[in-house]
């Protein structure tokens, strides 16, 4: 890979990301029940208060103005104020923003180390049948909802960290063991147990290293996935994240909240995605 | 870390066992978990200081003997029944700890893809180091040393050791792969096709190679090969695989020239006609052995044993006009 | 066992110098504001009840307006003047002193253009503003644009703010204060030092120490803490969680009877609806809305969909309401045969087992419902299968809420809609807006110039009258002709009425549930969490 | 063939034939509510028992399954081939093309596609059948769930690229269009068929999860989605463990897709 295509797409990125933006006002804006408030069916509520109540969301509907509005208030740091929740956007993505993160994170960590365990043992231990084993549990947590999962999780009263792990496991499993057996395939790794090289080393050194850059391409989808996860997590569970907040401006269409997470979601897609090209390009530099 | 110490001594001989006196012998069944056996009742030996040329049409199963002598099938997904003795020792009844032991240091493999053998992101180096460590842990530091000394066994100078695997060609490769395999000056060293993906001149050099470690090192090799010319030139003995089993196995003259078992004659009659069988037999006559390293720098591209040093007087006459093929070499 | 340990439990007080501890319960969504005069759903209104005073205060038991900061007062000028005697040497929270000045504060702050609550909007009831103007310090007049009938009852709503100056959030004459708020995750109230009621042994309410109010939407997670000791109460349990804990713990279990919340369906008859012809002349049709009511069996959907915990409906207002319900009425009865007859009378006639119209369209309809209601979900299917009997082919469509609300109040698109209301108001005046024809809230046929049916015009010219006349009984007799009217024309199909269920530790004292909101805790200040039997239950 | 091949092939055999005869088999049909008997146990009559308003389960499961394993699968092989497609493009286009490529990845990814679902919920009529509202679900999920597996493709298709025996076909004299297709895509079979099979039973939570948009299979009609979701009360599991029966279903085709389908490989 040379270097011009990764330099393009970081100054192409900021460009992407405010289409992103503006993509997700226009989405938002169409759907249905856009311009309507709960409050409307309160029959204690006047028609004057009605009335108002519809006029608040008057000034949002046109897209394009909107949206031109939200990034000018963008450049000032200025996200708006949610309309079902009355505060800054700011204010609720500074509260949250560290919850989901914790969650995601340690999830990630937990379904790659399990994944990755999964896709290792066996290769470290052929012939026991571990891969039927390991493929078939990762189709039944598949097939499993992950508000199951929650619950089960709730009702344990384990870990919500854990539970997000179980969720992201079976999605990462698959793929994981797949390049893990490509790789493990290649001659290289035989040799290098026909040389006597400890297990251990086989492993990190012969299997995982050239694995590496499929393994970091997957580690940029996951971080998308794991915020894919923490939707339904946080909504069962009651987490006070982002995953709450985007399932709870949904059904509110709270246009300013809905902006700000789709640009936070293609933020981190993009960098994830980007973070990756770029350890792969690294990499490739030096083989 | 295990010490080197817990490893029993491979090659001290156990007493009373038949199997003993070969230093390898297989008596083995293989496959693939779900398909019908590869290796059926394989019965194969290999003598000390031997080269036994393995020949066989591809699918044959040589290469799944090669990974079932050292107890790697498994982890292609395959599996071995049966006996595999190496200098006294029923390899398949050692824990797969143990039998690390035997693996590049008794018993060393070299691949049909030089390409690929070596992992790409490593130096050669380390990959050295980590076969060297892997047995003498207790002499880590010393592995350049033994490294260097390996590398100029085949040929090459030890800044190699700083490279990587995508910074040499694929001749060099493949010497860098026989250097590993060598680091520990192993009884045996099982060569898979190790030149097919070598041109013809790189060819001659890996063969040459193998004929002075025999001979140097003392070391047997077991060339695998459907490459009749480099079988001739290189082995003392000849074992033809056919579905899973050893049909027919002999000094190189007998099965070359004296082609007893049906599908031993197929094999040799594929070979290109009558220039091809003269030429075969021209070589084997010209690639007289020469021993002293003078020779070896300087002489022909093949240092073979010589096949003929013939017992039988009608091999020489049923081929008179053997000097002049000579000469067109 | 546990039963008995309760009677003797609830007679039982904290010894004095015994907190009473903390009440743990939860909250099924964030309070939109905190703010007590902007509260508008049930978050905010629970937030706002348990530490907000008022002045007068519906005893949810009675369903009487009591004096509470206001000692007596006094309605005059034909419903238009309300006098309130106060109490005196109350205190604020944070200690200061409350008197005349904050309720004129309060009220000028309930006037505010830019507050759009019902609480305020109870008060807008004509054009012109809602004075106040303190008599003394003890003493204030509030002065209404018009006349309101029940007028005191609209002061249950009205939190009384400290004047001008002073923190909103520190100074409250309710039994509690917010001490913590974490959004999204819980809201922590602690004990008003400065409350001023006191018990009948002269000890100061409240007993509890503080109440934590947990953010947490999901009912079986609910139901989850509940069972591990972590919260004490859960209010509106549904009927599939009540039987559970009713077979493992009845002693936990708790059914107040019918609540006043109605499950109802209704037919799209809306002037500007897209709605084809033929479909516009079905749903127009008393004998076809009639049929239809007569061929759900509303037995089942409170057998199956609730359980058994609800009772058939007959009308908009239940018979937890006691002064306002109709007795008269009685829920339609599953009769095919009659709905067949009314269908005929109508000129629908079957193809095979298909119900047809006089014009030969097959008798389709879909009805929307919000999505995520499993009882609701339930209810739609088992009436599909009702409708499928008589030859109606029903499609059920569940929408996500907003989807919903467009339909029914800005598209119309839609051809029936079925939903649940939910009546906080025991006085008809509070369902005003749903029976007048001109109002949005007319959900049938809403934002109508002038009544497009009879019927219509007779309710709006019933409820006018019943809230132009102070006399209870007239006002009774109105709404009780709006009522039948509503029966026998059934814009809206009542279904049934489910029952207030909860779940209450047997580490509460003084639990009374009532079917009225706030169900479990309306006695908020007089319950006890017993830490005795709290510890033995973990 | 090894005994869990003929075992997955056995169980697969009775899944699809108990579903395609569903309508033979079971003792009522799927949305006939015995109303005395609600939530009743298994019995003779019914031999899963029957749900919350009565209906019998066993035919709830075999019409569900017909659903399900007729628009999953298909759900997932329109996302695979549209991955399959802009991966294979831009991974053998590069350039341009596959930079724009990866930018709509990118995009498609970080979208609320939710908006755009609901949205054609509200342009459809209310009373589409309920088996158009499935497909047009299943659809909308497939067309929507491409980008994460087009990166993957793309890599393979990379890789592929400069292979040996791309090489080689181009040494054949194969160019234009089939060059990618004839070349390209079988050698990414290994990858596409490892996405398509994930991404089935993803689809079919995914069309669980979608009813609550109003856009999923609606009442009556059954789906593995709509029954796994009843595994939400989970305290009910433990009285009536036949609910989960859906889940091994599901369980019990997936296991044997999986066999199936390593064995497949390993013969290539």
């Amino acid at each position: 890979m040379t270097i011009a295509p990764l330099v393009r797409r970081v100054v192409s990125l900021p460009l992407l990301w405010l289409l992103a933006g503006f993509l997700g006002t226009t989405l938002i804006r169409f759907a249905p029940g856009f311009a309507v408030d709960e409050r409307e069916l309160d029959a204690r509520l006047t028609a004057d208060s009605v009335a108002s109540i519809r006029q608040e969301r008057a000034h949002q509907t046109n897209p394009v103005a909107y949206y031109l509005s939200f990034t000018g208030g963008l450049l000032s740091g200025d996200l708006g104020v949610s309309r079902t929740l009355g505060r800054p956007v700011r204010e609720l993505l500074r509260d949250r923003i560290p919850v989901t993160a914790r969650l995601a994170g340690w999830g990630l960590l937990g379904a790659w180390g399990v994944a990755l365990a999964a896709a290792l043992a066996p290769v470290a231990w052929p012939g026991y049948g571990l891969r039927t084993v390991t493929s078939l549990a990762g189709g039944l947590i598949l097939s499993i909802p992950a508000a199951v999962v929650a619950l089960i999780f709730l009702h344990g009263n384990w870990p919500r960290e854990a539970a997000a792990a179980v969720v992201l496991f079976p999605r990462l499993h698959n793929y994981c063991s797949r390049t893990i057996d490509h790789v493990q395939a290649l001659p290289h790794v035989l040799l290098a147990r026909a040389k006597g090289a400890r297990p251990v080393s086989v492993l990190l050194r012969h299997i995982l290293a050239p694995a590496l850059p499929q393994l970091i391409a997957l580690a940029g989808v996951s971080l998308s996935m794991a915020l894919g996860v923490c939707i339904p997590l946080e909504v069962l569970c009651d987490v006070p994240g982002i995953g709450q907040l985007a399932w709870q401006s949904a059904m509110g269409r709270d246009l300013p909240v809905l902006v700000s997470l789709t640009l936070l979601t293609a933020a981190v897609t993009m960098t994830a995605n980007l973070a990756a090209d770029l350890t792969l390009f690294a990499l490739g530099k030096r083989t | 870390m295990r010490t080197r110490s817990l490893c029993p001594p491979p090659w001290r001989n156990r007493a009373g066992d038949s199997l003993m006196n070969s230093l390898l012998h297989l008596r083995i069944s293989a496959g693939y978990t779900g398909r019908p056996a590869v290796l059926d009742g394989l019965d194969l030996s290999i003598e000390r200081g031997e080269i036994l040329a393995l020949v066989g049409q591809s699918g044959s199963g040589k290469s799944s003997l090669a990974l079932a002598a050292l107890k790697l099938l498994g982890y292609k997904g395959g599996w071995v029944r049966g006996e595999v003795w190496f200098e006294g020792v029923d390899l398949m009844k050692l824990s797969e700890r143990d039998m690390r032991c035997y693996r590049g240091r008794r018993i060393s493999l070299v691949l049909q893809s030089p390409a690929s053998s070596l992992n790409p992101w490593l130096k050669l180096g380390t990959q050295f180091r980590e076969a060297w460590v892997a047995h003498r842990p207790e002499e880590a530091s010393l592995w350049r040393c033994h490294a260097e000394e390996a590398l100029e066994w085949v040929d090459l100078p030890a800044d190699f050791l700083n490279r990587r695997p995508g910074q040499v060609s694929l001749g060099q490769a493949q010497r860098v792969l026989i250097a590993m395999a060598i680091l520990h000056k192993p009884a045996l060293l099982i060569a898979d096709e190790p030149t097919s993906a070598l041109d013809v001149i790189t060819q001659a050099g890996i063969l040459q190679l193998f004929a002075r470690l025999n001979q140097q090192l003392k070391t047997a090799i077991l060339y695998i090969s459907h490459d009749l010319l480099s079988v001739a030139s290189l082995a003392h003995r000849v074992a033809i695989l056919e579905q899973g089993k050893v049909v027919d196995s002999g000094g190189v003259d007998e099965i070359f020239l004296y082609p007893a078992h049906p599908f031993t004659r197929r094999l040799i009659a594929a070979l290109p006609n009558i220039s091809w069988a003269d030429s075969l037999g021209g070589l084997m006559k010209g690639l007289r052995v020469v021993d002293s390293e003078a020779t070896m720098e300087n002489g022909p591209a093949f240092a073979v044993k010589d096949p003929f040093a013939v017992k039988d007087p009608t091999v020489t006459a049923s081929r008179p006009d053997l000097d002049s093929t000579i000469g067109i070499l | 066992m546990i039963r008995q340990f309760l009677l003797v439990a609830a007679l039982a007080l904290p010894v004095a110098g015994e907190g009473g501890g903390t009440l743990r319960l939860c909250l099924r969504s964030e309070p939109r504001s905190l703010h007590p005069l902007e509260a508008a759903e049930e978050s905010s209104e629970t937030v706002r009840y348990l530490t907000a005073g008022v002045l007068v205060r519906i005893n949810r038991q009675t369903q009487r307006a009591e004096p509470e900061l206001a000692r007596s007062w006094k309605i005059t000028d034909g419903g238009r003047r309300i006098t309130f005697q106060l109490r005196e040497g109350i205190q604020f929270s944070d200690g200061s002193p409350f008197g005349a000045q904050d309720v004129v504060y309060t009220f000028a702050e309930l006037a505010s253009d830019e507050l759009r609550s019902p609480a305020a909007d109870a008060f807008r009831t004509a054009p012109g503003r809602v004075s106040a103007k303190a008599l003394s310090e003890a003493s204030v007049t509030i002065l209404l644009p018009a006349p309101v009938a029940g007028l005191e009852r609209l002061f249950d709503a009205v939190a009384i703010l400290p004047r001008a100056g002073r923190s909103l959030d520190r100074s409250v004459l309710g039994p509690f204060r917010i001490s913590q708020h974490q959004p999204g995750s819980f809201i922590l109230l602690e004990r008003n030092p400065h409350y001023w009621k006191k018990d009948s042994s002269g000890r100061k309410l409240p007993y509890l120490d503080a109440v934590r109010l947990d953010i947490q939407q999901n009912r079986e997670i609910e139901m989850l803490r509940f069972r591990r000791g972590e919260i004490h109460m859960i209010n509106k349990l549904d009927p599939e969680l009540f039987e559970r804990l009713a077979a493992e713990e009845p002693g936990s279990a708790f059914n107040a009877g019918p609540s006043m919340e109605p499950e109802q369906m209704w037919f799209n008859q809306a002037n500007g609806s897209p709605l084809p012809e033929y479909k516009r002349a079905w749903f127009g049709s008393r004998n076809f809305r009639n049929a239809i009511s007569h061929s759900i069996r509303r037995q089942d959907l409170a057998r199956i969909a609730f359980l058994g915990r609800a009772a058939a409906a007959a009308g908009p207002v239940s018979e937890a309401n006691q002064y306002w319900f109709n007795r008269q009425l009685k829920p339609r009865q599953h009769d095919p045969k009659l709905a067949k007859r009314l269908l005929v009378s109508d000129g629908f006639r079957w193809q095979g087992s298909k119900l047809v119209d006089r014009g030969g369209h097959p008798v389709q309809f879909s009805i929307i419902t919000n999505s995520g209601n499993k009882t609701r979900a339930k209810m739609a299917a088992l009436i599909q299968q009702d409708l499928g009997e008589i030859g109606i082919d029903v499609r059920i469509t569940p929408l996500d809420f907003p989807s919903l609300i467009e339909r029914i109040s800005r598209t119309f698109q839609y051809d029936a809609c079925l939903l649940g209301l939910v009546n906080v108001d025991l006085d008809p005046n509070g369902q005003m807006n749903v029976w007048l024809s001109s109002s949005g809230n007319h959900q049938w046929n809403p934002n109508q110039k002038s009544p497009a049916t009879a019927w219509e015009a007779e309710i709006d010219h019933l409820m006018r009258s019943q809230a132009a006349t102070l006399d209870p009984e007239r006002r009774k007799k109105h709404f009780d002709k709006v009522q039948r009217i509503v029966w026998e024309q059934e814009p809206f199909l009542y279904l049934v009425y489910k029952n207030a269920l909860a779940a209450a530790a047997p580490s509460l004292r003084n639990f009374k549930p009532v079917a009225m909101f706030p169900q479990g805790f309306w006695n908020a200040d007089q319950i006890v969490v017993s830490s005795t039997v709290a510890q033995s239950r973990r | 063939m090894s005994l869990a091949q003929r075992i997955a092939w056995l169980l697969i055999a009775v899944i699809v034939t108990a579903a395609a005869l569903a309508s033979w088999i079971v003792p009522a049909s799927y949305d006939r509510q015995f109303r005395d008997e609600i939530q009743a146990p298994p019995s003779k009559a019914h031999p899963l028992g029957t749900d919350e308003l009565g209906r019998d389960r066993l035919s709830r499961l075999l019409h569900g399954t017909q659903v399900s394993l007729l628009l999953a699968p298909a759900a997932a092989f329109l996302a695979t081939l549209l991955a399959a497609l802009a991966g294979t493009l831009a991974g053998w286009r590069g350039g341009w093309l596959d930079h724009a490529l990866e930018s709509v990845c990118d995009l498609t990814m970080s979208l609320p596609w939710m908006f755009l679902l609901l949205t054609v919920r509200a342009a459809l009529p209310l009373d589409v059948a309920p088996m158009t509202s499935v497909a047009i679900t299943f659809f909308l999920l497939g067309a929507l769930g491409w980008a994460g597996p087009a990166r993957v493709v793309r890599a393979g298709a990379r890789a592929l690229r400069d292979s040996d025996y791309m090489l080689m076909a181009r040494a054949q004299g194969y160019r234009g269009w089939r060059l990618p297709v004839w070349h390209l895509l079988p050698g990414l079979r290994p990858v596409l068929t490892a996405q398509f099979w994930t991404s089935v039973p993803l689809f079919i939570l995914a069309e669980a999860n979608l009813s609550l948009l109003g856009l999923g299979v609606v009442e009556p009609m059954p789906s593995w989605g709509g029954l796994l979701k009843e595994m939400e009360s989970l305290p009910a599991i433990g009285r009536n463990p036949w609910i989960l029966a859906p889940a091994v279903v599901l369980l019990m085709t997936l296991a044997s897709l999986y066999v199936l389908m390593g064995a497949k490989e390993e013969e290539a």
